[in-house]
């Protein structure tokens, strides 16, 4: 029974269960929270394996057919994106395992730093699973509930870290996300209301331009642009980011924020690509030019790491919105691969990032960028995993960045759209600036470090440098992962809808 | 010309915007969270005018009920936190700050949220005559009919809920644990200090109310089947008896032990997701109940789920972890009064 | 038959005349606790009347029953709301009104 | 649905609305609490009488919720004031 | 213009009041106020594109939509509250709102 449908049942149950059970016998949290994260990277394995074999797969949950009952969809972008999340979020599991295995000193923050560690490994779990089930599921009403369960983890996650400013800035993200899935739902409503049917990829079939399916599908957009904190919608990102614990901040910018991106990709590439103007298109590039210009500006001036590796977000973001145009500019599926190879290589390297820095923040006390010169001496192996993130986040080849972008600008100068390539490349330098702004700190050899005698654990240095090297090597090895995307089908041209029936 | 329930149709349908834009303006909260609450009560009628007993049932029980006692008791919170900070009179008790990034009060300016009003106009009126546009197609209401017969249940609610879409309420069931988890992770709950005995008629109607309360709550999961009614429905009358008691401050409801209230929790996402896993091992596909037999599973889950909604709600209105037994708590820093979490430094 | 029908009817239209009386009251009353009169005493027996009227045009008993069980349920929270109201405003010190 | 049903209901209907007037205007805080009230006996009696004019058994099931509710609100209100202080 | 139009524009104006409240707000409590007002308005909409035309059956699946959304808007708004509860205790300081007037309890009292 080990078919692409039993993995995909694993990938969402486990981590429910674990989770639950991580918040019953609190003693064993930390047990349970990696033993799940490396069953799900078993399950991903086996999902893979069985997808090659057997190619796309629709599961009808309960048994019930497609226009009443929910539908899993397993089909390359999905499998892609849950190997994204099965690899970045082992990762993080094995980082916070160190990093709550930690003893801080005070008796006063034992008990503070007793619950994080209690409540950490459940709300992550449930995160996970929400995940998993997004990516999955096939029902726009499902997916509502799936994004329910993401963001609320992700805002108790936020508020974990019990600081002031962590539980204001996780506040002002429930906020915006109570406002983005607020107008999700209308949308979805709306598209229910004239079409009947909730499962995309009937929808792709049925959908004729009318008032209705434009009002809903700008709810639809704006709703999870909100959620993607596109640029003049970013700002609930950078102080969540920021102020949250260490593997917390590695988990929303890597993961969490890439799922709203994954749906939009696949509402405006797969469901609605015949029917949206190519103006739409545009707008939503320039935001993105916008997103780049805006969040390397901002990286720039930061004075705090934490700060600077949030706006550094935005400015990613901003990629891989440039790169919608270009899907719609070109049928082949150059663009396609490029934007799912930023995805994955972005996931990776932010991940690291994080990781790398709040390793430096507990050794260092501060995470002041201009006091952190000559830290390479106390923590080599750190310093090396956030430069090496940096580099790929740059674009340096042969990193996943560089292919991804390298693509992207043979496609717009192919294309004749030459501005879109102009804004990859000074989106390029801008980040290079902010990274070689920080590498020069880090690298440069200074009078003696005072740090802390806090000793960090190796597996929290290991996890991040080998997340930034798998980051640096996605260039190389980019063949198997876009052949598994081109075997499922062309996931967004027209052709492949017929597979889907 | 129009007969009477279509007046009574257009009183209530004017009824909701005004009472919804007095609430906003009213300037004492206090009587916006009552305007919430008679809000919440007159959408009740209108779910009853739209033939959607269940949703009546539901806003009534969860919108009016639990939301209001939730806004009620935050609203109460607060309060007391004025007056204590006044007591304080900023004595420079606290902890030295967390740097936090002074907010640039961005001046309401009058062009921009003038800007703001008039999109959020055309796109409203834009929606207004989309929607009179198309006329209301044809759902999925004839493909439940047919299949209704499958489904174990013969209300239609309760089937696609529980059978049809169960996926969604499986995760749904997740949502409540998850929103208990957030706030157990993020306070300790404060118990109100005992100042005095909750008045006589207080106690004999908190007495009489609560059992037929439960009472209530068990016949709404059991009707569930058949009529209007089931899990989420009966989970919020349970709820609203937990309040009851909370808010008169039964000492019964302080001794339930920690470990208790987290199986509590736990039974129903636990039970749905162990039958989603069974139904699975029976060979047939996720969540695809023995056709013969989905009734009595069907029943199993709600009451299991009905369970832990009563006790998430209800934890979610005590607002915080119950306060952990003081041998478990080794650090021994038991956060007298107000339990100030706010430690500077330390983890980020 | 039709007799327990019309008198039921004329039971529901003698309440709501009932109902009017105490939001009449509500709204012209000068202070909280003549507006608690109001409310609780007329509406109570306005509903009273109501289900008076529609027992008798019940089709069984146990509707009857089930009506009687909701009448008993609002007197007994409506009374016991009311005093706890009057206890409140006491306790904020709203004075009564008195005629001037 | 007869005409004495709908025709009550209405009249009750304006009754809660012009009730609301009420709240909204009261000068204290108390006057807010009658909202309970007011819901708890119009609000049932519209129920009933939608449960008999439109033969249809659940109203009365959710009339039942109702007076409970309207209960807890009344509670709740009026605890409002001097419930247990915490320090 | 039969009655299911009524309850649509009434839907539609309750998610207006409620988008405006939410920007327009300052105190935390009210912009959870206007949110939940905004999502019921959203609900009202849905249901009321569930009655068909007269003689076709009601069609039960926004039903099981709108309670799932009830239930999804109660967790989120017990979640927001107990932040606004922290954020003012241990900030003391109104930072998410400029606390023009104080809301205090009673002041219109008699």
């Amino acid at each position: 029974m080990a078919d692409a449908a039993f993995w995909a049942i694993c990938l969402v149950v486990a981590p429910l269960f674990f989770a639950i059970s991580s918040f019953v016998r609190g003693g064993l949290a930390h047990v349970f929270g990696p033993l799940a994260a490396w069953l799900n990277a078993l399950a991903v394995l086996g999902l893979t394996v069985s997808f090659a074999r057997s190619g796309p797969l629709r599961y009808a949950i309960g048994g019930w057919q497609l226009p009443l009952g929910i539908n899993f969809r397993i089909d390359g972008l999905c499998v892609l994106m849950l190997a994204m999340t099965a690899v970045t979020g082992l990762a993080v599991s094995m980082y916070a395992l160190g990093y709550f295995s930690l003893r801080i000193g005070s008796a006063r923050q034992m008990s503070r730093h007793e619950q994080q560690r209690l409540f950490f490994w459940p709300l992550w779990l449930l995160l996970w699973a929400g995940l998993n089930g997004l990516y999955l599921s096939s029902d726009l009403f499902n997916i509502y509930v799936t994004l329910e369960i993401t963001g609320l983890a992700a805002v108790s996650l936020t508020a974990l870290s019990g600081k002031p400013a962590a539980r204001l800035a996780a506040l002002r993200y429930l906020l915006v996300s109570l406002l983005g899935s607020c107008s999700y739902l209308l949308g979805v409503a709306l598209l229910y209301r004239c079409y009947g049917i909730l499962d995309m990829a009937a929808l792709s079939r049925l959908v004729s331009p009318g008032p209705l399916l434009w009002c809903g599908l700008a709810l639809l957009t704006a709703g999870l642009l909100l959620k993607t904190a596109l640029f003049p919608l970013h700002f609930w990102l950078p102080p969540a980011h920021a102020n949250a614990l260490a593997p917390v901040s590695a988990i929303l910018s890597g993961l969490v924020v890439k799922a709203s991106f994954y749906l939009l990709l696949r509402l405006w590439g797969e469901v609605f690509a015949q029917v949206l103007p190519p103006a739409a298109y545009v707008l939503l590039g320039a935001l993105g030019c916008g997103a780049v210009l805006w969040g390397a500006a901002q990286a720039l001036l930061q004075k705090r790491l934490k700060m600077l590796i949030a706006y550094s977000t935005v400015a990613q973001l901003g990629y891989l919105f440039i790169a919608l145009p270009l899907i719609r500019l070109d049928p082949g599926p150059a663009a396609r691969q490029a934007v799912v190879l930023l995805i994955l290589s972005h996931a990776c390297a932010k991940s690291a990032m994080f990781m790398a820095a709040g390793s430096i923040f507990l050794k260092a006390g501060h995470d002041r960028i201009a006091d952190l010169a000559g830290i390479k001496e106390v923590l080599p192996v750190s310093s090396f995993a956030f430069v090496l993130a940096g580099v790929s986040l740059m674009g340096f080849p042969p990193s996943g960045g560089f292919v991804g972008k390298w693509l992207l600008l043979g496609v717009s100068l192919a294309g004749g759209q030459w501005w879109w390539g102009m804004m990859l490349v000074t989106g390029s330098l801008l980040a290079a600036g902010y990274v070689y702004r920080v590498a020069s700190r880090l690298l440069v050899f200074k009078a003696p470090f005072f740090s802390r005698r806090q000793a960090i654990p190796p597996v929290m240095e290991w996890s991040a440098v080998l997340l930034a090297v798998l980051a640096m090597l996605l260039g190389l090895l980019a063949g198997s992962p876009l052949e598994l995307l081109a075997a499922g089908n062309q996931v967004f041209s027209p052709a492949g809808l017929e597979v889907l029936r | 010309m129009m007969d009477a329930m279509g007046i009574f149709d257009m009183v209530l349908a004017l009824a909701l915007p005004w009472l919804g834009w007095r609430l906003l303006a009213s300037p004492d909260l206090f009587r916006a969270m009552v305007l919430f609450i008679s809000l919440g009560l007159l959408m009740a009628l209108t779910w009853v005018r739209l033939q959607a007993p269940d949703v009546a049932l539901a806003e009534a029980a969860i919108g009016a009920g639990l939301t209001g006692a939730l806004f009620l008791s935050a609203l109460r919170r607060l309060e007391r936190l004025s007056e204590a900070e006044r007591r304080l009179a900023f004595a420079g008790k606290r902890e030295e700050e967390d740097e936090i990034p002074p907010e640039r009060h961005r001046r309401a300016k009058p062009v921009a949220y003038g800007l703001a009003l008039l999109l959020l106009a055309v796109f409203v009126l834009l929606l207004a005559w989309s929607l009179a546009q198309t006329p209301a197609g044809g759902g999925l209401g004839p493909a439940v009919g047919e299949q209704l017969g499958q489904s174990g249940v013969r209300s239609e609610v309760t089937a696609v809920l529980l059978n049809f879409r169960g996926y969604d309420t499986l995760l749904e069931v997740m949502v409540l644990f998850l929103a208990a988890l957030g706030v157990w992770s993020l306070t300790r709950v404060r118990l109100p200090l005992q100042d005095e005995e909750p008045g006589p008629v207080l106690a004999t109607l908190v007495r009489l109310l609560a059992p037929l309360m439960i009472m209530v709550a068990g016949y709404l999961v059991w009707i569930g089947g058949s009529r209007a009614g089931g899990a989420f429905q009966g989970g919020a009358v349970l709820a609203a008896a937990g309040v009851l008691l909370l808010l008169a401050n039964v000492t019964v409801v302080r001794q339930i032990p920690a470990a208790l209230l987290r199986w509590g929790l736990a039974l129903g996402p636990l039970l749905f997701l162990l039958t989603a896993v069974v139904c699975v091992a029976a060979g047939g596909n996720l969540l695809e109940y023995p056709p013969q037999r989905a009734g009595a599973w069907i029943l199993l889950i709600e009451s299991a789920s009905a369970v832990s909604i009563g006790v998430t709600l209800a934890a979610l209105y005590a607002g915080g972890r119950p306060p952990e037994p003081p041998a478990q708590d080794r650090g021994g820093e038991q956060g007298p009064g107000r339990d100030a979490d706010a430690d500077a430094g330390g983890r980020q | 038959m039709g007799l327990l029908h019309n008198l039921g009817t004329v039971c529901i239209l003698l309440g709501i005349p009932f109902f009017i009386s105490g939001t009449i009251g509500l709204l012209r009353f000068p202070d909280i606790y003549t507006r608690l009169h109001a409310l609780t005493k007329a509406d109570n027996v306005g509903l009273g009347f109501v289900v008076l009227g529609l027992s008798l045009q019940a089709d069984g008993w146990h509707t009857v029953a089930r009506l009687l069980l909701i009448w008993l349920l609002v007197l007994i929270a409506s009374s016991a709301s009311c005093h706890l109201v009057a206890r409140a405003a006491l306790r904020k010190k709203i004075e009564p009104w008195s005629r001037p | 649905m007869s005409w004495q049903y709908s025709s009550a209901a209405l009249f009750l209907l304006l009754a809660i609305v012009a009730g609301l007037g009420r709240i909204l205007r009261g000068p204290t805080a108390a006057d807010s609490m009658l909202a309970a009230q007011l819901f708890g006996t119009c609000g049932v009696a519209i129920l009933l009488l939608l449960a008999r004019g439109l033969e249809w058994e659940v109203l009365q099931d959710i009339a039942l919720v109702f007076a409970l509710l309207a209960a807890l609100a009344a509670v709740a209100f009026a605890l409002r004031t001097w419930g247990g202080t915490e320090r | 213009m039969n009655t299911l139009l009524f309850y649509d524009f009434s839907g539609l104006a309750l998610l207006a009041i409620g988008l405006h409240g939410l920007i327009r707000s300052s105190h935390p409590l009210r912009k959870i106020l206007a949110a939940n007002l905004m999502t019921s308005g959203v609900f009202l909409i849905m249901i009321s594109g569930a009655r068909g035309t007269g003689q076709t059956m009601i069609d039960p699946v926004p039903h099981a939509m709108v309670l799932t959304g009830i239930v999804v808007s109660v967790s989120t708004t017990a979640v927001a509250l107990v932040l606004v509860c922290l954020v003012q205790e241990t900030t003391n300081r109104a930072l998410l709102w400029q606390k023009r007037k104080r809301e205090k309890w009673g002041r219109t009292d008699g």
